[in-house]
């Protein structure tokens, strides 16, 4: 079996972004992360560092590697040219492809976040689409977006978009050989492979943890509910 | 036949003079030169030294050469070329100025890192960021270091690693005098100012000298300086020209924010740009880090890669003044040994 | 702030470009792309081809994980495929996050180029598609930073006070992926960017500075897209509004689509949870980009180009430049028929 | 319950101006020798507490200094005040002492609030 480690240094952007650390912590001053969660991408780098296998396998199942918003402000800073950002990325992607993301509550939300962009991505072509961003769900959206949310046609065709039809334009309905070449390159690139690990991990431990229909099946409706509403501890 | 062998030592530096004033006292021909107008080199700029807050005065004077038949000193020499011709060293500057040795010492010493490449910190955009040369200067002047519009400052932070151990600048290696530099400029600010609080902001404090820990003890107990371990991300300016700083509290795993009135940049030491020519025309190599290269860093620090050629003080490595005078005495003594062995 | 010490020179195409879209700009500002298109067509006379067949980048399931940098480097590859196809070697990028996607693959593919071969691999048989490394990628805004002076002079306005005859004072915000990743990519480089800063002046504006302007705004991707999440975006908004407050800025410009998004939505959302704003009136910092900025010193009729789109109003901001609008327009769909109009505009009540 | 509810925006960010110094006062008026503390660890390493629970003697030194007295005086209770940490202070802290002089600090707050 590969250790953790082997897996993490597959991933050529652990290269990238791991030379040496001394410890700094000029990542951490400027990481909007670390001013909102108890969260430090200096120690996260020093336990990638350490190599130390139990270290690393309790961090991708913790939240702390969840933390991070890929804004990679701690890029440019870096006195020895690493990048924490670019470390998480790697963590995140053994965690999900371990199944060690669904122990923890941040982790197992890779399964909405795949449910509303993933599934974005393959019907519409888009990461974000207008139909997506429910005012219900999206109240920060105010109410000039409830506004264009209830008139999508009318407003789109005003401003000069060209909302779900033909041709180019903004917010064009991307056409169903390009939606296909996009999905060839996912099964081609392992993008769908990643799909189906988030799901399947997920449909187990939704399974485990009881979220089952009338024939014992994971509910995945449920499970969803479930995750939209866990406690979240920061409050 | 001593005085009759002459040794060119470009570098008017203190490094330069301690080995001038060794040779000329055993008897050699010696020329200094320097490339500025004036000798004394980078300590003119310098006001107290660590750890003793002596007077960098004092060490000037007693380094200058006393007047001596068989010292030579030309200013503003700029040795851009060594050559070596017929068994002897042609050193030439922009003019026409030649000079002939049988030996020569390169003390040309160190430069100071330009703190405007560290962008983030603000230096030469934001008034009240300075260096730690620009303090030593408002200290030599016997005024009190102020903000930019005159006022005493509440507080002043001291940033170590400014273009030290910093692959962003090029600049890997560790300056080694910053810390204490810092320790020492802190406890002058607390003493012009007894109610300002000053921090530094510090990665390691490599106080490896012989009584810097004691000065460090010093600072935090009788002057209530206060050390953060986490190296400065970036600086900015508020309203008022007031500056904001943010770093970890690595020791506590949290980001920290926090107002000062000044800022003083640690900045490092780097090797002299010069240094490339003077390899130019013969076996002189550079290292790493652009300092001269010994031929080996143990038992033959002072000798170049080129034979007759030796090296002295802080352009071999950043050296505080004391290990400065002293790899120069070591250079000189090797100087004799060397002409001694071509003598028989 | 003085400019940049350390100049970033970058290279920035000055024709031919291959238009790639934004899946947030198109969502929530399409005004802006349709503009930016308009302004280099018609006022520049520029060659610009804004093609169906790409799609996104899958920028932001790349950044929330979900995507794998794989399946990343194949989509940026298909893009580039549609560029060769069509011989064009210029991008013209909308989005931020793509913007830094782009030359994070092409850095990869520099120092290693297994990668490369990997992702030419899976595009063609994907899609038999095959590509060539485009010449030069350039984002939006730094397309009109290179045009800011033509543009300046086909200028029907100035970013003056009408009535004070000062230069209305702007704060900037850079999105963090445009030069943070790759500080020679950015105009100006990571810390002391000057992309937007330049714009602003060139066209009659002051540039503010402000201590968190380097500060992310928070969108985090996985943080904003998870609704129990968005507490850490807002938080680092907020930082960022408590930091120009003090400057009271007349607007606030952006180069990045979800930036400009957030700083306009999270103003209202503060508004609603603290009952202040930060712009000592009641409407809120109006937030426009850079194609936004640019199309209306040109004249644009703010109605076109999107601006009744934003949460913050914009009407204060064309009034202090003393911009000729029709306000009653503002609510009419394209056959001029009233279309309803938003329950509430600005921030509070 | 407002539709705003789930945002809750804060920053755990450490401001120095905001710094609760009143307990690093008291303690700092009575045991001066906590100003030397150079976080070394040697105290935590050493603590019997410590080897047992979560207690950590150099970051009370720490909390104490940034004024988070909130977390101080959950913490002060886990010492045993077995006075092994003063033992191996290698800047000969009377570090028992400033735990006790916390908790002492703590107590005399909550009396001032209370009156």
């Amino acid at each position: 079996m590969r250790t953790m480690m082997q897996k993490l240094r597959e991933d050529v952007r652990l290269k990238e972004g791991l030379n040496a650390c001394m410890g700094c912590g000029i990542c951490t001053a400027v990481c909007p992360a670390a001013e909102y969660f108890e969260y430090d991408p200096r120690s996260i780098v020093v336990t990638v560092q350490s190599g130390n296998e139990e270290k690393i396998r309790k961090l991708i199942e913790s939240d702390t590697i969840w933390m991070c918003g890929q804004c990679m402000s701690c890029k440019p800073r870096c006195p020895r040219n690493n990048c924490p950002g670019l470390i998480i990325s790697v963590l995140r992607r053994v965690s999900q492809e371990t199944g060690a993301f669904v122990k923890s509550r941040l982790g197992r939300q890779q399964y909405l976040i795949l449910k509303t962009i993933g599934t974005n991505i393959l019907e519409t072509g888009y990461c974000v689409y207008p139909a997506s961003v429910v005012p219900e769900t999206h109240p920060e959206q105010g109410d000039v977006w409830k506004w264009i949310y209830d008139n999508k046609e009318a407003v789109y065709e005003r401003v000069g978009a060209n909302l779900d039809k033909e041709g180019p334009g903004a917010m064009r309905k991307i056409g169903r050989e390009n939606l296909d070449e996009l999905e060839r390159v996912f099964a081609e690139s392992g993008g769908q492979t990643l799909f189906t690990s988030i799901v399947e991990y997920s449909r187990a431990y939704a399974k485990e943890s009881g979220f089952v229909d009338a024939n014992g099946q994971p509910d995945m409706e449920k499970y969803t509910d479930f995750l939209l509403n866990e406690d979240n501890d920061e409050k | 036949m001593i005085d009759k062998k002459h040794i060119a030592i470009i570098g008017g530096g203190i490094a330069g003079q301690e080995a001038a004033s060794v040779l000329t006292g055993l008897g050699y021909k010696v020329t200094i030169l320097e490339k500025n107008e004036r000798m004394g080199g980078m300590l003119n700029k310098w006001s107290k030294l660590f750890p003793d807050f002596s007077s960098s005065q004092l060490v000037l004077d007693a380094v200058k050469v006393a007047t001596d038949k068989n010292l030579n000193v030309i200013c503003n020499a700029d040795i851009f070329s060594v050559q070596k011709e017929n068994g002897r060293f042609k050193l030439s500057d922009n003019s026409s100025l030649d000079v002939y040795a049988d030996a020569v010492i390169m003390s040309t010493g160190y430069n100071l890192f330009d703190a405007t490449l560290k962008e983030e910190y603000g230096y030469g955009v934001f008034e009240n960021v300075i260096t730690s040369a620009d303090f030593e200067k408002v200290h030599k002047s016997g005024e009190k270091l102020t903000t930019a519009d005159g006022k005493a400052p509440r507080r002043v932070a001291f940033i170590h690693c400014v273009g030290s151990r910093d692959a962003k600048t090029g600049n890997t290696y560790c300056s080694k005098v910053c810390c204490i530099t810092g320790v020492k400029q802190a406890i002058e600010v607390t003493q012009m100012w007894p109610e300002c609080e000053v921090f530094n902001f510090y990665m390691d404090l490599r106080l490896y000298g012989s009584k810097y820990d004691a000065l460090y003890l010093e600072a935090q107990k009788h002057h209530k300086i206060q050390f953060i371990r986490g190296r400065l991300s970036e600086v900015s300016e508020r309203q008022g020209k007031e500056l904001q700083l943010k770093a970890e509290d690595t020791l506590q795993g949290r980001p920290l924010r926090m107002k000062t009135d000044i800022v003083v940049l640690l900045i490092g030491m780097e090797a002299c740009k010069q240094n490339e020519d003077l390899c130019r025309d013969n076996a002189l190599e550079l290292d790493e880090n652009r300092f001269f290269k010994s031929k080996n860093i143990y038992n033959h620090r002072n000798s170049s890669t080129q034979s007759g050629v030796f090296l002295a003080g802080s352009c071999i490595c950043p050296m505080s003044v004391n290990e400065s005078l002293e790899s120069a005495r070591s250079a000189a003594m090797l100087v004799d040994k060397s002409l001694k062995v071509q003598e028989r | 702030m003085k400019n940049s010490q350390v100049n970033v020179t970058k290279e920035i195409a000055d024709d031919n470009y291959f238009y790639l879209r934004s899946c947030i700009r198109q969502n929530f500002f399409p005004g802006a792309e349709n503009v930016f298109l308009d302004i280099l067509k018609n006022k520049l006379g520029k060659n610009i081809i804004d093609n169906a067949n790409h799609t996104s980048c899958t920028g932001i399931g790349y950044h929330s994980d979900i995507v794998p940098y794989e399946t990343y480097q194949t989509m940026v590859a298909r893009q580039f495929a549609l560029m060769t196809e069509h011989g064009f070697r210029n991008a013209a990028v909308s989005c931020i996050t793509s913007y830094g996607g782009y030359h994070e693959v092409l850095e990869t593919w520099k120092e290693f180029p297994e990668e490369e071969a990997k992702a030419r691999k899976n595009l063609k048989n994907a899609t038999g598609r095959c590509f060539e490394i485009p010449e030069n990628i350039s984002h939006s805004c730094d397309i009109i930073y290179r045009f800011r002076h033509d543009i300046a002079e086909l200028a029907k306005y100035k970013l003056i006070n009408k009535q004070t005859g000062k230069p209305l004072r702007i704060v900037d915000h850079i999105g963090c992926h445009y030069a943070k990743i790759f500080p020679d990519k950015g105009v100006g480089g990571a810390e002391k960017n000057t992309v937007l800063s330049a714009v602003v002046e060139a066209w009659g504006g002051e540039s503010v500075d402000y201590p968190e302007r380097r500060h992310c705004c928070g969108f985090g991707f996985r943080h904003y897209l998870v609704k129990n999440n968005r507490s850490y975006s807002i938080s680092n908004s907020k930082k960022k509004f408590e930091s120009m407050e003090p400057y009271c800025p007349d607007m606030i410009v952006t180069n990045c689509p979800g930036c400009n998004m957030f700083l306009d939505k999270w103003q209202y959302a503060l508004a609603k949870i603290e009952g202040k704003t930060y712009s000592g009136d009641k409407n809120g910092i109006p937030v426009l980009s850079s194609e936004e900025l640019a199309a209306l010193v040109l004249g644009y009729n703010p109605w076109d180009i999107g601006l009744q789109m934003h949460q913050v109003d914009v009407e204060p901001l064309l009034e202090k430049i003393g911009f000729d609008y029709n306000p009653d327009e503002k609510y009419l769909d394209a056959n001029g028929n009233f279309m309803g109009k938003p329950e509430f505009i600005g921030c509070l009540d | 319950m407002s539709q705003f509810d789930f945002l809750q925006p804060k920053s755990r960010q450490i401001e120095i101006e905001q710094f609760d110094d009143r307990i690093l006062t008291y303690v700092l008026e009575r045991e001066q020798s906590f100003l030397t503390c150079i976080s070394c660890g040697g105290c935590t390493a050493t603590c019997s507490a410590g080897n047992l629970t979560s207690f950590n003697v150099r970051k009370i030194g720490l909390s104490l200094r940034r004024g988070n007295i909130n977390d101080l005086s959950d913490e002060v209770q886990k010492c045993m005040f077995c006075g092994k940490c003063t033992l191996v202070c290698p800047r000969d802290i009377n570090i028992r002492n400033v735990v006790l002089l916390i908790k002492k600090g703590i107590a005399q707050l909550e009396t001032e609030k209370t009156l």
